[in-house]
C-alpha cells in the first residue's frame, strides 16, 4: 500500500534542504566528470562497464522509492544506506590524482553531510534504524587507471541515484 | 650566581595598578662596600622609596612599591654606585593593560568559492597587552541546545579579527554554534554564542545582468543569470530602475525566481535611458541579500513614426 | 585481480621517439568470447598494427609500437568489444620531451637588504617533462680548485629560474663554486661553475642626488650620498650631465670616492637648465656598477647683471 507522505510529517524544510543538497551534488559531480574527460579523455561510462563489473562497483537500490510505489520510511532508509555507499566509494577513489583529489574530497563531504541530514531526520521521525548501514566491501582500486575509471563509473552512477531522488523530493513538495 | 636579583609581585598588572619589587644583591656584588646603597629606576629615573634591609645571611634587600603602573611597558632596573657610576644589576620588565573585553558584533558568512565558514567580530579596545583571539565552535542539532563533537579551534593570523574555517570541519545543513574568545594575562572574556547552519549564511554574489534589443518601443528586456557557484541554490531576485544619471531613487520593479532568467518591463516612456540593477536572495529555505547588481544601462525603444 | 594491464617498454621517451605497448587480459575478462579481439586507442583514435597472440595461460596478450610519439602527454587504452560498445579496461599515460638542455646565464648578485645571494640562469628551451633545476653550491678558497664544506642545495619556487642562499649558509670574503643542474626522466644537465665571493657581486643601488643652490654663476652644486645599507663598502662614483629635456649623449664630468659627497661643476653656460645621474662601484675591492641614479634637474645661476 502506498504509504502517503501526510502519514510521515515530513518537515518542508527538510525537503527543501535535501532538494539544495541533490543540486549542490549533482553540480559537483558534473565538474568531476567533466575534469576526468577533459584530462584523461574518459568521457563515457559505458566504455567501462566491463571493468566496473569486473571491480565490483556496487550500485544503490532505491526500490521503496519508485513513485509507483512510494514507501516512504523504506525509501529514508534506502536513501540514507545509498548516501552511506556512495561516501565509502569516493573515499576509495583516495588518490585518485592531484588535480582531481579537492574536488572529490568536496564530493565526498557533501554526499557525507547530505546523509547525515537524512539520518537526522529519521532519528527525529524516530523511524532511524537502530543501527547506522554498514558500507559493506569497498572495491580496491589498484592503479590511477582504475581509480580515474572508478571516478567516471562512481560520478555516474551517484548522478543516476540522486535523479531518483529528486524526483522523489519534487513529488514530496507538492502541496 | 646572580649579582642581584629582582622579583616582582606580578610581572603584569592593570594600568594604574601598584607594583611592588624587591632586590636582593649578592654577597660577592656588594664585597666592594659592606653598606651599598641599592637604587631603583624605571625606565631611567631614579626612583625614591626603596627599603633596604640587611638579610641574615648577610645580603642586602631593597624594596619598592610603584603605587600606579601607568606605562603599558616599562624596566624597572635594580642599581649600585660602584665608584663614580651607577651599575645596572638587573632589570625586570613591567606591563600594564586591561583584561580583554567582550568581543562584540561576531557574524559568519558562508563562502562557496573558498567553500569557508568565515567569521569576524569586533575585538574592543587596545588592551596594551599580548592578547589571542579564537573562534571556537561545535556541532549541535534542533536549535543549538545540545553540544555534538567539537570542531578545531580557529585561530586568526596575528592581529586580525576574523577567521575562517575549512569545509572539511563544517556539517552543512546542520545547526553549529560559534563563539570568539578573547584571552590575555589578565584574563579572559567569550563573545556570546551564534547558533547557524553555514548554508543559511551564504554570501551570494549578485547576478549577471545583460539585455537584448528591446521588442515593441517604451520596454526594456533585461536578462541574467545567476552567480555560477550558487546555481544549486534556489533564490528569488528583486530587480530595480531608475532613469540613467538622475540621483533619483530607484524603483523596485519586479521579484522574481532565479530560475526566470528574463523580464519584459513595459510602459516606460520611449527613446529613455535607464540603469537597472538586481539582486539576490535565497529562496524559501532562509538566506542573506546579494549586493545588488553593478547598473546596467539601457534605452527604451524610440516610438515608431506614425505613417499618415 | 586487472581485468586489463597494459606495459610500457618506457613511460617517459623522447619526442619522436618510439614506444612498444602490451596488453594481457585476463581470463575472468575475456571469458565473454575465447578470442577477443584486443584494440589500441591512442587519446580518442583507433591504432591499428596491434600483435594479437595466445599465452599458454590461455590469457590474450596484444603487442603494438607507436613508430613515433609526436605528443608530449597522451594517454594509450587497451580495448575490448563487449556487446555493441568499446570497453577501455587499462589506460597508460605515454610521455615524450626532451632531456634539459645546460642551463646558461648562471650570474649572481648579493643582496645587502635580504642579506641573501641570488642566483638566477637561463633554463633552456621547454622539454615538455616535469624537469627540476637545483642551485648547488659548496665553499672554496683560493681561486675555486678546492672544494671545501658543500651548501644545502636551493631548490628555486616551481617554474622560477632564480634561487636564493639565505646569509646563514654563506662565508663571504671566500670564493665559494655555484652551479646549477636540471633534471627530468631523460638525463641530467650541469651548468658551467661559476667561482665567486658573494661580496664581490654585491648589488648596489645607485646614490640618493640633491643641490644646493649654486654660488656663482654656470656652476652646479650636487650633493649625494651613498645608498645606506652599502656605506661600510668604500666605493667610487661617476657622475655625468647632460642639457635637460635634450636626448643628447651624457657628459661624464667626474668620478669620485663616494667618501667626498659634494663636488662643484663651473664652466657651465649661466641660466641653463641640466640633468644629473650618478652611479657607484665598489673600489678598490671588484664589484658591479649600479644602476644610474634618476635624474636631477637643475639650473645654473643667472650671469649677474654688469654694472656700468
Amino acid at each position: 500500500p502506498l504509504d502517503p507522505a501526510s502519514s510521515l510529517p515530513l518537515p518542508q524544510s527538510f525537503v527543501l534542504k535535501c532538494s539544495e543538497q541533490v543540486r549542490k551534488i549533482q553540480a559537483e559531480g558534473s565538474v568531476l566528470q567533466e575534469k576526468l574527460c577533459a584530462t584523461y579523455q574518459l568521457c563515457h561510462p559505458e566504455e567501462l562497464a566491463l571493468l566496473g563489473h569486473s571491480l565490483g562497483i556496487p550500485q544503490a537500490p532505491l526500490s521503496s522509492c519508485s513513485s509507483q510505489a512510494l514507501q516512504l520510511t523504506g525509501c529514508l532508509n534506502q536513501l540514507q544506506s545509498g548516501l552511506f555507499l556512495y561516501q565509502g566509494l569516493l573515499q576509495a577513489l583516495a588518490g585518485i590524482s592531484p588535480e582531481l583529489s579537492p574536488t572529490v574530497d568536496t564530493l565526498q563531504l557533501d554526499v557525507a553531510n547530505f546523509a547525515t541530514t537524512v539520518w537526522q531526520q529519521m532519528e527525529d521521525l524516530e523511524v532511524a534504524p537502530a543501527v547506522q548501514p554498514t558500507q559493506g566491501t569497498m572495491p580496491a582500486f589498484t592503479s590511477a587507471f582504475q581509480r580515474r575509471a572508478g571516478g567516471v563509473l562512481v560520478a555516474s552512477h551517484l548522478h543516476r541515484f540522486l535523479e531518483l531522488v529528486y524526483r522523489v523530493l519534487r513529488h514530496l513538495a507538492e502541496p | 650566581e646572580e649579582c642581584g636579583h629582582i622579583s616582582l609581585s606580578a610581572p603584569i598588572v592593570r594600568l594604574g595598578d601598584p607594583v611592588t619589587a624587591s632586590c636582593i644583591i649578592s654577597q660577592d656584588c656588594s664585597l666592594l662596600d659592606p653598606e651599598p646603597q641599592i637604587l631603583w629606576k624605571l625606565g631611567a629615573e631614579l626612583q625614591p622609596g626603596g627599603r633596604q634591609q640587611r638579610l641574615p645571611d648577610g645580603t642586602q634587600k631593597s624594596t619598592i612599591t610603584l603605587p600606579h603602573l601607568n606605562h603599558s611597558q616599562a624596566f624597572l632596573s635594580c642599581c649600585l654606585h660602584w665608584g663614580s657610576s651607577l651599575q645596572v644589576l638587573d632589570q625586570a620588565e613591567l606591563r600594564a593593560g586591561h583584561p580583554p573585553a567582550t568581543p562584540s558584533n561576531l557574524a559568519c558568512f558562508m563562502n562557496l568559492t573558498t567553500n569557508s565558514l568565515t567569521c569576524q567580530w569586533e575585538p574592543g579596545p587596545h588592551t596594551h597587552l599580548p592578547t589571542n583571539f579564537t573562534l571556537k565552535s561545535f556541532r549541535s542539532r534542533g536549535n543549538c541546545q545540545t553540544q555534538e563533537d567539537s570542531i578545531p579551534d580557529c585561530v586568526p593570523e596575528d592581529g586580525q579579527s576574523y577567521c575562517s574555517i575549512p569545509r572539511k570541519h563544517l556539517l552543512l545543513y546542520q545547526n553549529m554554534v560559534v563563539q570568539v574568545q578573547a584571552e590575555n594575562a589578565l584574563g579572559t572574556s567569550v563573545s556570546p554564542q551564534l547558533c547557524l547552519d553555514p548554508m543559511d549564511v551564504v554570501k551570494l554574489e549578485p547576478p549577471t545582468l545583460w539585455a537584448t534589443a528591446p521588442r515593441q518601443p517604451g520596454c526594456l528586456w533585461p536578462h541574467w543569470r545567476p552567480w555560477k557557484p550558487s546555481l544549486f541554490i534556489h533564490q528569488k531576485c528583486q530587480l530595480r530602475l531608475r532613469p540613467q544619471h538622475e540621483k533619483t531613487n530607484w524603483t523596485q520593479v519586479a521579484t522574481l525566481p532565479s530560475s526566470v532568467l528574463q523580464h519584459q518591463l513595459c510602459g516606460l516612456p520611449p527613446d529613455t535611458a535607464y540603469a537597472l540593477q538586481m539582486r539576490c536572495i535565497r529562496s524559501p529555505l532562509p538566506g542573506h541579500w546579494s549586493r545588488w547588481s553593478p547598473s546596467l544601462e539601457l534605452r527604451t525603444a524610440e516610438q515608431a513614426p506614425l505613417v499618415r
